[in-house]
């Protein structure tokens, strides 16, 4: 008990990364769903439809299937890399979300801890580099020790190809940490506050001076968390399944998991980094005040839909599960529009949006766009991202040496 | 005052020209080489008359003048008398007569031997090596201190090297080459020590610091005799005297030209030079002076023994070379050194002269040097017959003839001057009577009686006018070469030695007391007196006694080697002097060479030493080569070890953490 | 807080250091000394940032800065040699690659 | 309280490392075991307030360095270490690390330095800024620097002629 009381820090840090586990583990589940509902439908597909009304438990029935499944281990394996690899790649996905600040630091418990962060570090960026650039082991393990021809060569695969983009993942986000001169992600995002000056409708987001090193770290973004175009690791059509084709039951969740933990943590950074964090869009003066209640408005108007979906097209069991869904969004909607707690998730709002922007884009890309070859991967990255994002830097590092001003914050 | 202020250029260009033929002259057009040699050479005259034209108008109290242009050796500045040696050239009246000499003799035979060297191989070689030596010559005149004296001095060395054995396939060439380099450097050895001495005891190189404490505070006479003597070595070795002469006359395998100008005209004169340089010095030092005249007699007379009965034209001339050397060491050593330095003028034009001729000679007889096989080439080479018997006349000592004039002063300097000395002088003037004959002899012998040689195989033919012109110009030299001296005939002032004058002003009591005993006599009188001088009526005797052996009698001389053949065969083989020296030094030093420093010192000591090193180094090899396992692990462990050690040194013993 | 002394940081430096001259002893694989040898490296780093907090001077860590650096071009070479060696040779073993052994 | 606790458990874990990169024989295992290391000694580096080159440490060693390691030991395929004959001079070789070992740490434990503080009351609390390091990296440090930047240049080109197929 008085060990509690003597750090306050540590017990509010372990609080705060329970319920931060809690809500990216779900939002990770309903990632997998929302992916195959949104490419189902590019395709003019249904998609999961029959395990709850629209598919809606079936991340939960993945997760049921894959704890019960048999969990096999190749004889031939190195046990201890076989093991260790999933719980890296996991580990490592999850513990970078850690860092990511999803309000600003304003809000605080009354015990002077912030609210949406769980750490404020000044050399934030610095370490959410390090744990990704550390992702690479998962994978390159999980090929290595399965000791198969398949799992060796997707592992090879991407482990080359991982470090060829974090060189120009790296760099590209250069640009922006010089325009606002600091590692600090909440420093980060509070020097994208405000507007540009003709006639003060762009937010000062890096993304309109920055928008190369944008593209580029987009680019770099999904070789780096090997979704397509770039998803040669598990290319089925080449390598079976790539480095996990040995795995199966958890493990596999967890690679799987792991996955979509990078895609997040990516988002999130993008976010951070030129989409202005947390910050609205819109400024908050005058008749603007009023977008504290888009949140409320936004769940009830999917109440309103889902509703009427219910009573319309939904039968049976699926009829009460919509129901639920409805009546959650419906409260939650009414509680959002209580003005202090509308004022209060107006950060993680607005932050939320912006990811789910750029995860939509995600899967986008995912529905539409063929695969690379290899060896194109390989000289795209080296020929082409790595030098646009050295020129990207050092015409950045040029202009704020003629123009200081151009700098932000 | 332009080239007053800037000596060197004299020096710079004939070396600018031996740089560019040496270097680059193989691909040049022989015109082109001509133009270079001559015209540096000839450039340098330029300078130098016009050096001399300022000099003239120098204030007394400006001489010598001293140009000093970087600072060459310096050592031991902590010591009082630091050795400290800057390269500096000097002007003064001696020096300008050396300069003039050199650069327009030099001049002259540049241009003759364009024509000469014709057709020889190698011409840019022997014109770079010619520019080269004119370099050092010059070095050697104008230098301002004895170190760059040096320098000069033995760079004539090595060019009379490389010019005796220009004709590097002949071995008779190479070896008098490597005689000539050796036997100078014995010489040379002792003006080394002589060089150090004097720095010893005056703490100086420099010629006016030297005079000036020489002359200010006073050095024991045992000491100067020693300094005097030891460069007087140095030049007996360069001048040709006793007992180093005998290279000299084996020099003559070189070409021509460069006996002439090298043998004859300057390089061996610089001995002379030197010595009347150093006048001071000797002046103070009565043995030494005494060393310097009789070894100049002996020499004189001697050598003009071995002339008598050469047969080689150039071998002659070689000996009357060393003996008209030894005179001008005899005038040095009676005190009259502008006698001496006079008589190296006139005998710079006539002796060239005389070998310019004699090449111009041998040039027409297709290579033929052997008297024997001449005669009668009176007509068909009138202007190198005219010209070599005036020059023969000059050095007969013929009155109205440069040589008279200089010769004439030397006897009298040997008779009549402060160190006057009646041996010394006998011997002058029997080496003059034996002169004039061997001269004449020569003469006869070449160019009148009978062609003693087959007219159908050899055509005879004038030389070029590149070869004749400078015949003619030191023909001409040759006979009013010596009129600076002329008014003293009548009671008058030898301007050459009035120039001369402040030079050897510390030496002034022997040209003071010249002047009186002349001026004793009337005008008259002392015309009468020096033309009825002993030296006139050798000098007639010896060209009639010439006469009546070689064209009125042709006969007695085969008698006169018959009678007294010992004494004939004595003086055909050199008094056996090669021979000696061949028995007394040569061969033990082969032999000492030989077994002690080749079989002993060379291949026992340091190749032994050698050899053991390279034993030492394998053994130790084969045995490091163990650790040297090719095991990056045990490597590895070398570190560490060194490590330990290290770290144990830094913390424990020097206590670096404390 | 409380208090560390920098000798702490400084033994466990010269531990790894000697644990790692240790492995570079023993170890046979070439790559495994490659490893061996960062690992003394990472030790020497350690003592310059503990040097660095004791005198309070940033020298210190810019010096592992450096330290860093070059090792990593020293590992890109000499895995690149590596890699020459193994194709080579057929085998990793530093004791099979003894060309230089007379 | 913490900092002990954090520094004894990361210099167990570093030790232990070390000593596991001694001790396995799969190249992979040493590999994971010197990463261990690395990440251990990062920590160790944000307890003693350099915070910058604790990141550098995990990007640069763990997260590029090593990874190049295991990508090559993959690319080799290379199989368990294989005994050849034992080097004689292996065990003074050891012996003698372990000389090294216990010299250096006595003498360092003795220093006088070693009585500083990393941290607490007399020690320096404040971490270092990364700005205050990078300026003292431009601006005193600037031409080492840019040497270094020459260094990897002709390394990233030696390693690219070493590796490449002769064709």
């Amino acid at each position: 008990m008085e060990f509690i009381s003597q750090h306050p820090v540590l017990v509010a840090a372990v609080v705060k990364i329970a319920v931060l586990l809690f809500i990216v583990m779900t939002a990770l589940a309903y990632l997998t769903w929302l992916e195959r509902k949104a490419i189902a439908h590019i395709q003019s597909r249904w998609g999961p439809y029959n395990v709850g009304a629209h598919g809606l438990l079936q991340p939960l029935a993945d997760g049921i299937k894959f704890l019960f499944k048999e969990d096999v281990t190749p004889p031939a394996a190195d046990k201890l890399a076989y093991i260790l690899a999933p719980f890296l790649a996991l580990s490592l996905g999850l513990s970078a979300i850690a860092l990511i600040p999803f309000g600003p630091p304003s809000r605080v418990f009354p015990n002077g801890q912030q609210m949406f962060s769980v750490v404020d570090l000044n050399i934030g960026l610095l370490l959410l580099f390090a744990i990704t650039s550390m992702g690479v082991y998962g994978v390159a393990l999980a090929g290595w020790s399965s000791n198969s021809k398949y799992p060796l060569l997707g592992g090879l695969r991407s482990s080359a190809q991982m470090i060829s983009y974090e060189v120009s993942l790296t760099i590209s986000v250069v640009g922006v940490v010089l325009l606002a001169g600091t590692l600090n992600f909440n420093e980060l995002i509070g020097a994208q506050s405000g507007y540009f000056h003709l006639m003060r409708v762009i937010p000062r987001w890096f993304i309109f001076p920055q928008i190369v090193g944008f593209l580029c770290y987009l680019t770099s973004a999904i070789a780096e968390t090997n979704r397509v175009p770039f998803d040669l690791p598990e290319a089925e059509t080449e390598l079976v399944a790539g480095f996990h084709t040995e795995y199966s039951a958890f493990k596999f969740a967890m690679f799987f998991m792991a996955e979509y933990a990078n895609m997040i943590t990516v988002s999130c950074l993008a976010t951070v980094l030129f989409l202005g964090g947390w910050l609205s869009p819109f400024p908050d003066t005058g008749i603007w005040h009023y977008q504290n209640y888009l949140p409320g408005a936004g769940l009830l108007a999917l109440a309103v839909y889902c509703a009427w979906n219910t009573v319309s097209e939904m039968r049976g069991i699926a009829r009460l599960q919509l129901g639920v869904v409805t009546l959650l969004a419906g409260g939650g909607g009414l509680i959002c529009l209580y003005p202090p707690i509308a004022a209060a998730i107006q950060g993680p709002f607005w932050f939320t949006t912006k990811i789910l922007a750029i995860l939509f884009f995600y899967i986008w890309m995912r529905a539409t766009l063929p695969r690379f070859r290899y060896d194109q991967l390989m000289s795209f990255g080296w020929k082409f991202v790595l030098p646009v994002s050295l020129a990207n830097l050092v015409i950045t590092a040029l202009m704020i040496l003629v123009w200081p001003h151009v700098r932000h914050g | 005052m332009f080239l007053l202020n800037h000596l060197w250029v004299i020096l710079a260009l004939p070396l600018l020209g031996a740089a560019i033929n040496g270097l680059f002259g193989k691909r040049f057009p022989q015109s082109a080489v001509n133009s270079v040699a001559v015209g540096s050479v000839l450039l340098s005259f330029l300078a130098a008359a016009e050096t001399v034209r300022e000099f003239l108008q120098l204030a007394p109290g400006q001489i010598p003048w001293v140009g000093n242009y970087f600072t060459w050796m310096v050592g031991g500045e902590a010591t009082p008398h630091p050795f400290r040696v800057d390269f500096a050239l000097q002007i003064d009246q001696l020096t300008v007569v050396m300069l003039m000499v050199v650069t327009f003799v030099g001049m002259l035979i540049h241009i003759y031997s364009t024509g000469y060297m014709a057709h020889e191989d190698g011409y840019y070689r022997f014109f770079s090596y010619l520019n080269l030596f004119m370099f050092f010559m010059l070095t050697l005149v104008t230098a301002a201190n004895l170190v760059v004296m040096f320098v000069g001095w033995e760079g004539v060395g090595l060019c009379s090297y490389l010019l005796i054995g220009f004709y590097f396939l002949r071995k008779s060439a190479v070896d008098a080459g490597k005689k000539a380099f050796i036997v100078t450097r014995i010489g040379d050895f002792g003006f080394t020590v002589g060089i150090l001495l004097t720095f010893a005891t005056f703490g100086t190189v420099t010629f006016a610091e030297i005079f000036d404490s020489v002359a200010k505070n006073p050095v024991s006479e045992g000491l100067l005799t020693t300094i005097c003597i030891l460069l007087f070595t140095g030049a007996i070795g360069k001048s040709a005297q006793l007992p180093l002469y005998v290279w000299l006359p084996d020099a003559m395998e070189g070409p021509t030209p460069v006996s002439a100008l090298i043998h004859a005209a300057t390089m061996v004169t610089a001995g002379v030079y030197m010595v009347a340089r150093m006048s001071p010095l000797f002046s103070k030092a009565p043995v030494a002076m005494l060393v310097v005249a009789i070894v100049g007699a002996i020499t004189a007379f001697y050598s003009a023994t071995i002339g008598l009965v050469q047969t080689d034209i150039k071998k002659v001339l070689a000996y009357s070379t060393v003996s008209q050397l030894g005179y001008m060491f005899l005038a040095c050593g009676v005190g009259s050194y502008a006698a001496g330095i006079f008589h190296l003028m006139t005998h710079a034009f006539f002796k060239g002269l005389l070998f310019l001729a004699a090449g111009s000679v041998i040039h027409a007889m297709g290579g033929e040097q052997d008297m024997m096989k001449m005669g009668g080439l009176r007509k068909k080479i009138p202007v190198t017959y005219w010209t070599m018997l005036i020059a023969t006349l000059a050095i007969a000592g013929i009155p109205g003839f440069a040589g008279f004039f200089s010769k004439d002063e030397i006897l009298e300097a040997a008779q009549s001057g402060p160190h006057a000395n009646l041996i010394l002088w006998l011997l002058g003037v029997g080496g003059a009577l034996l002169t004039s004959f061997y001269m004449f002899r020569l003469v006869f012998l070449t160019f009148f009686g009978k062609p003693r040689y087959d007219e159908h195989k050899v055509h005879v033919h004038e030389s070029p006018k590149n070869m004749t012109i400078p015949l003619i110009i030191l023909a001409f030299l040759s006979i009013f070469g010596g009129w600076f001296a002329a008014p003293k005939l009548i009671g008058g002032i030898d301007y050459f030695e009035k120039f001369l004058a402040p030079v050897f002003a510390s030496s002034a009591p022997a040209a003071e007391a010249a002047a009186e005993s002349t001026e004793a006599a009337t005008p008259a009188m002392a015309l009468v007196h020096s033309l009825l001088s002993w030296p006139v009526a050798v000098g007639i005797l010896g060209l009639l006694a010439a006469w009546w052996f070689y064209i009125k009698r042709p006969d007695i001389p085969k008698k006169l080697a018959q009678s007294a053949h010992a004494l004939y065969l004595l003086l055909l083989n050199k008094y056996y002097v090669d021979e000696m020296y061949a028995a007394l030094i040569v061969s033990p030093l082969l032999w000492i060479s030989t077994h002690v420093l080749w079989h002993g010192v060379d291949e026992g000591a340091i190749d032994g030493v050698v050899n053991g090193t390279a034993t030492v180094a394998r053994g130790s090899g084969a045995e490091v080569r163990k650790i040297q396992s090719g095991n990056t692990r045990s490597y590895a462990a070398w570190v560490i070890l060194g490590a330990v050690g290290f770290t144990a040194l830094l913390f424990g013993l020097l206590g670096v953490a404390h | 807080m409380s208090a560390i002394p920098i000798s702490w940081y400084l033994v466990l430096s010269a531990v790894l250091f000697g644990l790692g001259v240790i492995a570079f002893v023993f170890k046979r694989n070439v790559v495994t000394i490659f490893m061996s040898i960062e690992l003394m490296l990472n030790a020497v780093n350690l003592a310059f940032v503990a040097f660095a907090r004791a005198y309070n001077q940033l020298d210190g860590l810019v010096f592992v800065f450096f330290v860093i650096v070059v090792a990593a071009a020293e590992s890109a070479v000499g895995l690149a040699i590596v890699i020459m060696l193994a194709q080579n040779r057929q085998s990793m073993n530093v004791e099979r690659v003894n060309l230089l052994k007379l | 309280m913490i900092p002990i606790f954090m520094f004894i458990v990361c210099a167990a874990l570093a030790v232990a490392g070390a000593v596991a990169l001694i001790w396995a024989r799969e190249p992979i295992h040493s590999a994971l075991a010197l990463v261990l290391v690395m990440i251990a000694l990062a920590v160790l580096y944000l307890l003693l307030g350099a915070p910058f080159i604790s990141a550098v440490q995990i990007i640069v060693y763990a997260g590029a360095v090593m990874v190049l390691f295991v990508f090559v030991i993959m690319l080799l395929n290379a199989g368990v270490e294989e005994r050849t004959n034992f080097s004689k001079l292996a065990i003074p070789g050891a012996l003698l690390g372990l000389g090294l070992l216990v010299e250096i740490a006595y003498w360092l434990a003795r220093s006088a330095v070693g009585k500083a503080l990393a941290n607490g009351a007399n020690a320096p609390s404040t971490e270092v800024s990364t700005r205050d390091l990078s300026e003292m990296l431009f601006r005193q440090y600037l031409f080492p620097f840019e040497a270094t930047s020459i260094l990897i240049l002709i390394a990233v080109l030696g390693a690219f002629v070493l590796a490449r197929k002769d064709s």
